[in-house]
């Protein structure tokens, strides 16, 4: 092919979206639409698995000490868990904290109150594990100390074994749900943009057998129509990223304004989601675009 | 140059349109094809530009077997042959200008050439004024008459027309005979299907008469009729 | 019954394809309306039926003023004109029996009448046999012939014809004209565009000729031609 | 308009969902997936919301009683709550009781070990309101017994004040956002079922300009369409209400069999969905489909 055919092509193409107005702007708002929706959904999806993410990390695990334990062999202790590889944060918590924290528990009712200077309670440590999967493993560890010292000084080991593994449950439930609807809203949106670039072009099929007639090659008459899928493509999945994009920094930046803020979490910082965005929602838009208009040709090529 | 041996096409429906064609067209003949309507003119000369495939029977075309043709060679043999269609088949949303200069964009002519010639044909089928014009802004003459500038814009080898004269005055069919008999003067090959007796009779050509499928009359400087 | 007033008519490209023409044409008249290829012949045809409107003028069609003309009365305005188009517009996804009793079903005919007069002027105009196909599976002609059934069918008191016999061999041409004409005997009004000079000169009607748009002669039983 | 010519706009009708083939399926796929898509959002939101008026039923209001209140006393409390007409239901929890719970929530840890038989936690009575929004009033009005008293019975009432306004903050916010998202389907819905059906009617434009010059009227062109938009629709909804009902009835009876269900929550019964799904699917679809058809046309009819 010469240069400038190609040009010729490029020209004829951008040409053909304003030529076909009314059916261009039709595609181009069935891509938008779409990839809106699955971008939403995208950005939705990513949100809460850093959110899960944020919430498995926050497991703890008591260690309750004997009650008899001295200042010096706490410490000790404390050492040794520290040794442990999984073990990311250890904190010591005084048994008046604990009591503290149980009574808040309880409402507003002030348990020290009842307890007043007899607090029952034991000291205890608080451990997180470096990733949710090595609690256990953390827990194993911590119980395997009390072997080293005759008093076993640690009581007991406690991370809400049912609770922790009730939320990996639910978070991995959720993740796999919200993948699952990304991935048929993606196939829905793929759908529903071929399917609009397939009833444009079928009503172009007079056309494209009027230009074999006439000996025109199907590299001929199909570059063209490569270019406007393009062209209907890209704008069509432009628009859509931007807003969202825009949308999503507005929604972080009102949501960290301490005063307006109404919920509570975390976001995904916009610059992790930004290039998988643009990715995912331009690759869909301009492929199926092209693809589209590609296969709905190919019958009619065949004059 | 055109040689059909013992063609038959029978369209889907049952019709039976063309029961065993022989014919042979050299190069530089000029052939009106006349018959009454309904007789297998159009799908005689669609057979050749292979817009219509033969049930039975071999057709060549400048040399090639159309029947064992790959379909990805199709469109170079269509390069050689201009068609002027029956019912003009111009691309409705491009000017009439870009209609022909579709096709010489199509075999990759040079650019300033297409410009050159494009404007050429439209003035020898008296459409300068009207080249801005989308086909359906055009009478149906006029549509016509663009459709024969298509047809004749890549100097082929062989120019199939159909009824080109259908929609025209006595003055401008006259014009556009003396336009083809020019070309043909110039070495292409014309191929005419055509219902007009004054034609046939006063500008003697080779005619080819169809009837219910058949060639029943191949004459030399023919006259008009297909009942013998 | 048609009455023209001093009608103009600029397309929206600015080509003046009527200047100032004056007309009356009596019930029950014949004519032929001749002129070269983009006279306007069409577009005065197209006014009668109002697929135009006049930028200019008034147009009075079986007493209607076509210019005050309600939209929502168009249809019925057309139900009393048979039009036979330039280019047929036969609704291409029925078959050719549908497209005939359309027009019939349109203005609410009894069934049994649909059925009986569809297949008898389907047989006057020669497509018995073909009432099952598509358009597209027609020869050129034979939609012709199939746009001439519908414009009959409903026995109009005005047949508006647009080169009816273009796509036709000589003898199936005046198998068409004694149709016209016989309908024609039995009262009804007839307008046709025409470039068959044979047909003009051997059947006399009365002929108005067109050029650029104005009436340059209007005789009864005149011959063909328009320069004067 | 005669019976026999609706009869003749049906069969046409009918018979142009056929003619018009590969334009039917792709208008009755677009119809369809996109119902698809807002049904199972608007099963998910009637889920969402029962759910979250399940919880919200939970919220309990703890009365704890001064601690030496007799049992004589105690009943005569119950039934002056009982008097109460926002409360729904009074349980009395013994202090032993509230012991044992306490020390459930401290996980694995025996808290009862520690106290032994001093347990210095009160009596309480556990309130639930008829309505959540009631809770505030339930608690002033129990507030208000100690006045009846000269001793004042009641040491504190407690109902977690922060968590219930947290958890209807919550749940109010689920139902906007899921509400928003439904609707924002719906209209994307709409759009996208009129807009191919406009597609497909645009190609059809020259069919009505012939129809109009053959001396058809308005109503004799639209009613065919009519007719056919109204098919498209009503096929195009059934199919998805169908699978989706039959989906979340094969759903229910799934997570309610004991032995194979994941997830935890009561599922608002189909019966309870079942009408409501039907009517808005079918009445987008077919409204959709038959104003679609019927708009699009308009501006062709003007010949
Ligand atoms: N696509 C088709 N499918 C079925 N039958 C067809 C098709 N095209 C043409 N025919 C039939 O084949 C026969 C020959 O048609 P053809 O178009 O070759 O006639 P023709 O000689 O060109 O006539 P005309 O002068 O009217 O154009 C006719 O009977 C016609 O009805
Ligand atoms: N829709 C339109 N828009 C712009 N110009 C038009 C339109 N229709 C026709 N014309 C122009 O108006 C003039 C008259 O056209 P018309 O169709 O009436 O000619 P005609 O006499 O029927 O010719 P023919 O014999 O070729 O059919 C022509 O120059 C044509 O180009
Ligand atoms: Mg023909
Ligand atoms: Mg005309």
């Amino acid at each position: 092919m010469k240069i400038s055919t190609l040009g010729r092509h490029v020209r004829e193409g951008i040409k053909s979206v304003f030529r076909n107005g009314w059916m261009s702007f039709a595609s181009i708002s069935v891509i938008a639409i779409s990839l809106f929706i699955l971008g939403a959904f995208v950005i939705l999806t990513l949100n809460v698995n850093h959110l899960s993410k944020t919430v498995e990390e926050q497991v703890e695990i008591s260690v309750y000490l004997d009650v008899v334990e001295s200042e010096e062999q706490i410490n000790v202790i404390q050492t040794e868990i520290a040794t442990i590889p999984e073990v990311s944060s250890i904190t010591f918590v005084p048994k008046d904290e604990g009591l503290e924290t149980l009574s808040e528990g309880m409402g507003e009712l002030d348990l020290t109150e009842y307890f007043g200077e007899s607090n029952p309670l034991p000291d205890k440590f608080t451990l997180k594990a470096n990733k949710p999967e090595n609690v256990d493993i953390v827990v194993s560890k911590v119980e395997a100390i009390n072997d080293k010292f005759e008093m076993m000084p640690i009581e007991q080991v406690d991370y809400g074994k049912k609770t922790v593994e009730q939320l990996l449950a639910f978070t991995s439930g959720i993740r796999t749900v919200s993948i699952a609807i990304v991935a048929g809203l993606a196939f829905t949106a793929m759908f529903f943009i071929s399917n609009t670039i397939k009833l444009t072009i079928i009503s172009r099929n007079r056309e494209i057998s009027i230009m074999k007639l006439v000996g025109a090659t199907n590299g001929f008459i199909r570059w063209p129509f490569f270019i406007e899928g393009f062209m209907l493509g890209l704008i069509g999945s432009i628009i859509p990223t931007g807003v969202l994009l825009y949308g999503y920094w507005k929604l972080i930046d009102f949501e960290e304004s301490t005063v307006f803020g109404v919920t509570q979490w975390e976001y995904l910082p916009l610059n992790q989601l930004t290039f998988q965005l643009i990715f995912l929602l331009c690759s869909i838009g301009i492929i199926i675009g092209v693809w589209g208009s590609i296969i709905s040709m190919r019958k009619f090529l065949r004059v | 140059m055109i040689e059909m041996q013992d063609v038959w096409k029978s369209y889907t429906n049952g019709v039976h349109a063309l029961r065993g064609v022989d014919v042979k067209i050299d190069q530089n003949e000029f052939v009106y094809l006349v018959g009454p309507s309904g007789a297998g003119k159009s799908t005689f000369m669609k057979m050749i530009y292979r817009e219509v495939k033969p049930t039975k029977g071999e057709i060549f075309v400048n040399g090639f077997n159309l029947g064992k043709l790959k379909n990805k060679k199709i469109p170079y043999v269509r390069r050689n042959i201009g068609v002027v269609f029956q019912d003009f088949r111009l691309l409705p949303k491009i000017s009439i200008y870009e209609n022909v200069s579709f096709a010489m964009e199509a075999i990759e002519a040079p650019k300033k050439l297409v410009r050159k010639r494009t404007m050429e044909v439209l003035t020898m089928v008296g459409l300068k004024d009207k080249v801005k014009s989308l086909p359906n802004q055009l009478s149906g003459g006029e549509q016509q008459r663009a459709s024969i500038a298509r047809a004749i814009v890549n100097n082929p080898s062989v120019i199939i027309a159909d009824e080109p004269t259908g929609n025209l005055d006595p003055d401008t069919s006259l014009d556009i005979l003396k336009l083809l008999e020019e070309i043909n003067f110039r070495g292409t090959t014309i191929v005419m299907a055509t219902h007009n007796k004054d034609i046939v009779n006063n500008y003697r050509k080779r005619v080819i008469a169809i009837e219910k499928g058949q060639i029943v009359r191949d004459e030399y400087r023919g006259e008009y009729g297909y009942e013998n």
